[in-house]
């Protein structure tokens, strides 16, 4: 029993650390705009074809892709933020109707570029197991696992330490204040946005290479993402980490100490009852008044 | 004269993969029917119901006011179910092959055809864990409905036969397999996983095995597993993997009809032809001759393509095809298949067989 | 240091500022007072491009300011202090402080400016940590004006400092105005407490509906005659 | 509350002219029925969004209880299709009264956590197969009675079931909105404490707006089981639900009463008919450019635009 | 009408309003000063419903209101304004004091509304948009209008007369007078002005690090040398 909730936790653990590459893109664009970018999912999703691409015509391991989807991905994310600036009132709403509609066209395209079929990686160094003692996962899994923390600390490190990371916090408190401050709101929007699209990037050649993709599986990624930056608590790094980890671990603990058929029921309840406890998050910031 | 024919066929949502090799096969068919039948010419009309119950009924409903005579197609028991109440509503008769639901039949429909079932797969999968004489086995499945179904209704035979099964349900949208495996390999120490999911739930589960590596003699599964697609697209994963499969890969026929099919559809596609082609070529090819069989009887308009449809006797790709009176292939067998050395050959029923089991035998 | 003339604003369809003229000599303090609704506001935010200018110009140490952006004005050394609800609000005392020397030029005297801002406002260091949102309609006020000081800015604007301010904090107010003054920083004021304001300015100019109807040095004013000005609607 | 003589014109037309000119061509008419379906849950969606200033991912959940609780009354207790249609919207304010903790959360907040509910309904029904039928669902759920003569399981009798319906949410609609609930509705969006200070007990009006909003999308949801005669958990549940409703509201205007009705026709009918023939396999694709185009360049909706527009006719004649 | 007994609140560490005992009768003006920071609106925030109190007790014409929900207390009688105004933002202003009566008295009068409106001097802004149309001082005059439209027994005023022109306080100081004299409403008012309160008040209490440090006449209090110093940093006014 106790093997197997120390290889429950363990790959809880990994598949903690996807969630939070995935999910940290959306978390930073809610953080800084308070919009949320329902096409976060699809770009994600974007990224991982190009690495199907990379590996089907090149024959090149998906790491090859990065450039490429970065270079992608960046410009998708650039292209929705000029969107979402064109939005004359009403913001949040409207943004979130828009990236809905962009998200709708993405799974489209995607849909008639690379067909319905289900793509992974064929890979045989990203799938081979990778065993330390009693924890088994895939190269790949501990890989991209590496990546995401490492990517994380540099956000975090960047955002809590950088004059960048308070210009953005300050554009999403009072806009314009922040302008009197001499912060142009534009730059650190778009800066946001390339961020969360470097993150996409990321995130997509990971799913690709020890996941399964499909053009409908954007949306089922955004949500997941906005679950784990609601955990988290708007605009706290630590807190999209600690949030993903939780649901990834409360996931795998469900499987082997329950039925693997409630995971999901789990997850939601996790999500439920941390908004009703923590209505912040569990890094949220704390209750304010006028 | 040309006869106008309905496909019914999600192209869009969740089901447009699965969908558009249907569409192939049913294209495949016209283009042979219309060649070799010299009398009538077939014409399909498609219209794509976006994998969503609401729409295969409006879907059905334009096909009839298109003029078409008869419905072939449709995927998913939740959106074939009410496309055929509308087909029968309209009285056309509805030929599919999409979903195996139990209820599809038990409704009594004169109209309502079908070429596959549930208990065709499970003949099969029990079939095949028979001949390896296994003891234990642990079955994997998706909860969506057909998994579902047919995960229980193998349970049920298999503990019948005394073998020890145990059962793992899983969410349809989850990705990690291991610890669902772990639990597997740790706790029920099967000889045998039977995996009744989907193209991406097996990838998962592969993969899974292969790196927690369970101390097992086979990996078994469905349908969309043992097939060229999976075999080119994951050949790590796929060696010694049973799945239910038609056809052996390099598809050999050995029939006048199969040729056929198989050429043609080399014509239009420039690939080797699939299960769901061969059941999309299958069931259009019976619809066809019976609205053939019904024109000459000059009975197409009042209700004689169901009369045919429910007389049909006859061999075909995928063996003999009669119809109870509820519009259920009385005859359906499923084949299963393995992967084996990136081909896939015929295991069970032996008759068929096109190739020696590999057993004990698992990807890793 | 600044020329306005024959500015022109307002919000949408309503003009505020009607041919607004006035200008803003090198190292004095100008202050303008008005009645509620005059505009005088809307003039500080026109001043910093937060207010479209339909009409007229403004000019910066003789460069046309119309269409630079907001937030190049810092970096020009013009730093406005807005009332207190203009403070970022899920963010600490000491990072609202931080932003205040955003441009790059001023972040390496930050850390220095900031311990000298606690000093002016002991209130605020007893509670550099706490979120902005929370604190008294004062220590908001003095929050403000302790941010608008981070940059060392050679133009200060200024919108009703002593609002909500106790007594003593107020007259602590009005020193500091006077040395900053003294360390020869140029100083655009708007206050309600006419009689402190004059007291401090080197210029007065009442606005009223919109236009400026008064212009004097400070040594000249009655505040009499003001205040009969002022009813005078 | 008055009715002006176009709206009593465009009641009778569809009253009498559609059922007389298209009733005989069952494929318009099953796709007018379900954009009015759509339109339905567009125009409780709106109503929460608007009034509520709640905006809901999760509008899935309310539909599929309602089906679910109907069909279930209906096959298992022999109640009458009718009734127990209403009781599908009581259900669904049942199901509401779960979600009361959630009124504390704002924004996509509250939005998201509407999804999860949606989500656990679903797994709920799945799992719970002894009453739900499972994953294989429920098939031929009883359909609408013959009334006075009428078939109300055709088409067209269907059609005027739901028409009915939509009606009568409208007068309700209308009803709320100019009372002074409505208003102090509105007041609550951006400014709770400040309407709570003067007296508004705001998490009892949220909580109205949740429930009507829950009922008639629950009715819907009752409605379109009885007209399927079908239901398995997944599409009780599916996402389309929302997203197609959100779609036809913004698209008409969601802050407008017809708006989201007006946008769920338009926007059904066209994708059907149009895009769906011009691009068989990604006519959706269309859909979103449309969705994007209009948030950037009328972002209040196609009611807005039509009525500046016929400003223009009317100020060139 | 209003008793405080022993009230405290505390924000983690820090005591915002500590064991206050205070009362406001129906026939009275009194005026809260103190420093900034002292506890004034967190006091008026316990007493109107928006923060728990640690301990302590609040008496409204003699029912204990601890439990009373935020709405009720505001039908009870309690009206209050914003320091920082808070105005109903999707509203016009005339909508906003239609939704305050409706809601604080039960019945909306047309002829009321318009009194208020004419009383606070935003007659011709009444149908502008209350977030995005006004100016600061409108916005302060807005909230006295909202407390106005509910007909309250007491009236909580925050810093309302702050950053008025000087003829407009005088207005103000007048109206509020009329109020209490009219129609017996109690007051409790925050003003940094002595003259203000002095002018105004009938009695004083004087708040200082959240501790009640004196409670009388405006007259006794201010030349009262512990308020003076902690209030004016002078030791004479
Ligand atoms: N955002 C806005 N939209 C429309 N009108 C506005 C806006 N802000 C202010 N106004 C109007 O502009 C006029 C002038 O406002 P402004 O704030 O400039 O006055 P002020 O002189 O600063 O007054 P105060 O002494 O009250 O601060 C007022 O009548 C006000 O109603
Ligand atoms: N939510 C909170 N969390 C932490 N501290 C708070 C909170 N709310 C208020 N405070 C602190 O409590 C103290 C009292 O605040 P309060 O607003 O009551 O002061 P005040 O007397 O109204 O001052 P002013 O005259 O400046 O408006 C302040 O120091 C403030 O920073
Ligand atoms: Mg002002
Ligand atoms: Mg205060």
């Amino acid at each position: 029993m106790s093997e197997l909730i120390m290889q429950a936790l363990y790959s809880g653990v990994l598949q903690g650390g996807s969630y939070a590459l995935i999910a940290l893109g959306l978390a930073l664009v809610f953080g800084t705009m308070k919009v949320i970018n329902l096409a976060h999912g699809e770009l994600v999703l974007l990224a991982a074809y190009m690495a199907y691409t990379v590996e089907s015509r090149f024959g090149l391991s998906p790491m090859f892709a990065i450039p490429v989807a970065l270079v992608l991905v960046c410009i998708c994310a650039v292209l929705v933020y000029f969107l979402i600036s064109l939005i004359r009132k009403d913001r949040e709403l409207n943004s979130l109707i828009l990236t809905y509609g962009v998200g709708i066209i993405l799974t489209n395209a995607v849909l008639l570029i690379w067909s319905a079929d289900v793509r992974s990686t064929s890979s045989a160094w990203m799938q081979d197991a990778l065993v330390f003692g009693p924890f088994y996962s895939m190269r790949s899994e501990v890989l991209f696992f590496v990546v995401s923390m490492a990517l994380m600390g540099g956000l975090w490190w960047w955002l809590s330490k950088s004059w960048y990371g308070r210009a953005v916090r300050a554009v999403s408190s009072n806009r314009d204040a922040a302008k009197l401050m001499g912060i142009n709101p534009r730059t650190t929007e778009i800066v946001s946005f390339v961020v969360a699209g470097i993150l996409a990037a990321f995130a997509g050649v990971a799913i690709f290479s020890y996941g399964v993709i499909q053009p409908a599986f954007g949306h089922a990624l955004t949500v997941k993402a906005f679950i784990i930056t609601v955990l988290a608590g708007i605009g706290s790094i630590p807190g999209v980490m600690v949030g993903a980890l939780l649901l990834g671990i409360a996931e795998a603990l469900t499987v082997t100490l329950a039925s693997s058929a409630l995971q999901e029921l789990v997850g939601m309840g996790l999500f439920l009852l941390v908004l009703f406890v923590m209505p912040n998050g569990l890094f949220g910031a704390a209750g304010r008044r006028g | 004269d040309e006869i106008l024919v309905g496909a019914e066929i999600p192209l869009t949502g969740s089901l447009a993969r699965v969908g558009a090799g249907m569409h192939e096969g049913i294209s495949v068919a016209v283009d042979v029917f219309n060649k070799t039948n010299g009398k009538h010419t077939i014409k399909i009309v498609t219209a794509d119901d976006e994998s969503a119950p609401a729409k295969a009924i409006a879907a059905v409903e334009k096909l009839a006011g298109d003029g078409v005579v008869a419905i072939t197609g449709g995927y998913g028991s939740n959106n074939i179910g009410p496309a055929s109440d509308a087909a029968n509503k309209l009285g056309l008769p509805y030929i599919t092959s999409g979903g195996v639901a139990e209820n599809l039949t038990e409704r009594g429909y004169k109209t309502f055809f079908r070429i596959n079932n549930t208990a065709g797969y499970q003949k099969a999968m029990v079939g095949l864990l028979d001949t390896m004489q296994i003891k234990s086995a642990s079955v994997v499945y998706s909860t969506k409905e057909a998994t579902a179904d047919l995960a229980k209704d193998v349970e049920k035979e298999l503990a019948a036969k005394g073998v020890a099964v145990t059962l793992h349900a899983f969410d349809p949208a989850i990705t990690d397999f291991k610890p669902i495996i772990n639990k597997v390999r740790l706790q029920d120490k099967p000889e045998v996983i039977v995996m009744v999911g989907y193209e991406n739930d097996y990838v998962g589960i592969l993969r899974a095995a292969k790196v927690l590596k369970p101390k097992v003699k086979a990996m078994v599964g469905v349908w969309s597993l043992a097939t060229p697609k999976m075999a080119s697209d994951f050949p790590d994963l796929m060696p010694s993997v049973y799945g239910t499969a038609l056809l052996p890969f390099p598809a050999e026929f050995q029939t006048e009809e199969g040729k056929r099919f198989a050429d043609t559809y080399m014509k239009l596609y420039n690939k080797a032809p699939d299960y769901l082609g061969q059941f999309g070529f299958v069931q259009s090819m019976i619809l066809f001759e019976a609205i053939a069989r019904a024109a000459d009887a000059g009975t197409l308009k009042s209700g004689g393509i169901a009369q045919e449809l429910a007389r049909t006797d006859r061999q075909t790709l995928i063996g003999r095809v009669q119809f109870s009176d509820k519009g259920d292939n009385l005859n359906f067998v499923h084949r299963m298949g393995q992967h084996q050395d990136g081909k896939i050959a015929i295991v069970w029923p032996s008759d068929a067989a096109t190739g020696k089991m590999n057993f004990p035998g698992v990807p890793w | 240091m600044l020329e306005i003339a024959n500015v022109r604003a307002g919000y949408g369809a309503i003009n505020i500022l009607w041919d607004v003229s006035l200008s803003v000599p090198t190292g004095q303090l100008t202050t303008i007072i008005g009645p509620n609704g005059a505009g005088k506001t809307t003039l500080l935010r026109a001043i910093m491009g937060l207010v479209p200018l339909s009409q007229g110009s403004i000019r910066l140490n003789g460069e046309p300011l119309d269409g630079s952006s907001t937030w190049s004005m810092l970096e020009r050394g013009v730093a406005m202090i807005p009332e207190g609800r203009m403070i970022f609000k899920d963010m600490s005392i000491e990072e609202n402080l931080m932003l205040g020397a955003f441009p790059k030029a001023h972040r390496a005297a930050s850390q220095a400016n900031c311990e000298k801002a606690y000093a002016m406002f002991p209130r605020l260091s007893e509670r550099r940590a706490q979120l902005a949102g929370t604190l008294s309609g004062g220590e908001a006020q003095m929050l403000a004006m302790a941010r608008g000081l981070m940059s060392d800015p050679k133009l200060l604007i200024i919108d009703e400092p002593s609002l909500g301010l106790a007594p003593v904090v107020v007259n602590e107010l009005f020193e500091i105005l006077a040395r900053l003054k003294a360390e020869g920083r140029t100083i655009v004021l708007v206050e309600q407490n006419t009689h402190k304001a004059v007291g401090v300015a080197d210029h007065v100019h009442l606005m009223q509906s919109g236009k400026v109807v008064l212009s004097q040095p400070a040594a000249e004013v009655s505040l009499e005659a003001l205040h009969e000005l002022y009813f005078a609607r | 509350m008055k009715m002006s003589k176009t709206g009593l014109a465009v009641i009778f037309a569809a009253y009498v002219l559609v059922p007389l000119l298209l009733g005989s061509n069952s494929y318009v008419m099953s796709l007018i029925v379900a954009a009015m379906i759509i339109g339905g849950i567009a125009l409780a969606w709106a109503l929460l969004g608007n009034l509520g200033g709640m905006v809901s991912f999760g509008h899935s959940a309310f539909f599929g209880v309602g089906a679910y609780v109907s069909a279930i009354l209906t096959m298992k207790a022999g109640v009458p299709v009718l009734a127990a249609m209403l009781l599908g919207g009581a259900g669904a304010v049942a199901a509401s009264l779960a979600m009361l903790p959630v009124l504390r959360l704002k924004g996509p907040y509250f939005a998201l956590a509407i999804l999860a509910y949606a989500h656990i309904f679903k797994i709920l029904a799945t799992e719970w197969s002894s009453v739900t039928g499972g994953s294989a669902g429920l098939a031929s759920v009883p359909r609408f009675p013959t009334l006075m003569g009428v078939d109300l399981s055709s088409k067209t009798g269907s059609y005027l079931i739901v028409l009915s319906l939509l009606l009568v949410f409208i007068a309700a609609y209308r009803l709320i909105r100019s009372s002074h609930y409505g208003i102090a509705l509105r007041a609550m969006h951006d400014s709770e404490d400040a309407t709570r200070v003067v007296g508004v007990n705001s998490t009892l009006l949220k909580a109205l707006m949740l429930f009507v909003s829950a009922f008639m999308t629950g009715v819907i949801g009752a409605f379109n089981v009885h007209y399927i005669n079908f239901l398995e958990p997944d599409y009780a549940f599916s996402g389309l639900w929302v997203t197609l409703p959100i779609v036809a509201a913004i698209f008409g205007g969601y802050r407008t009463i017809l708006g989201p009705l007006v946008g769920a026709v338009t926007v059904y009918l066209v994708d059907q008919l149009v895009f769906k023939n011009l691009i068989p396999s990604g006519h959706q694709l269309v859909l979103g450019a449309l969705l994007v185009a209009m948030i950037i360049f009328s972002p209040g909706g196609l009611m807005p635009l039509l009525r500046k527009g016929s400003r223009r006719k009317h100020a060139a004649a | 009408m209003l008793r405080l007994e022993d009230l405290s609140v505390r924000f983690g560490g820090l005591t915002a309003v500590n064991t206050v005992s205070l009362s406001v009768g129906s026939h009275e003006v009194v005026g809260l000063v103190g420093p900034n920071g002292a506890g004034k609106t967190t006091l008026f925030n316990a007493v109107s419903g928006l923060v728990k109190p640690s301990s302590g007790r609040i008496l409204f014409d003699s029912a204990d209101m601890l439990r009373t929900p935020l709405h009720r207390r505001a039908r009870m009688g309690i009206g209050r304004t914003f320091q920082i105004p808070q105005p109903m933002h999707e509203l016009t202003v005339r909508e906003n004091l239609i939704v305050a009566q409706r809601f604080g008295t039960g019945a909306v009068d047309t002829r009321k509304i318009d009194e208020v409106l004419e009383f606070t001097a935003l007659t011709d802004k009444a149908e502008r948009h209350a977030a995005t149309e006004l100016a600061l001082t409108e916005l302060k005059a807005l909230e006295v209008a909202k407390a106005l439209a509910t007909n309250p027994k007491l009236l909580l005023l925050d810093e309302v007369l702050a950053g008025l022109e000087t003829n407009g306080k005088r207005r103000f100081m007048g109206m509020l007078k009329d109020l209490h004299e009219k129609f017996a409403v109690g007051i409790l008012i925050i003003e940094h002005d002595i003259e203000t309160i002095s002018n105004l008040c009938h009695r004083v209490a004087v708040l200082n690090f959240g501790e009640l440090i004196a409670d009388g006449t405006p007259d006794k209090v201010f030349r009262d040398p512990e308020v003076m110093k902690s209030y004016t940093g002078a030791s004479d006014a």
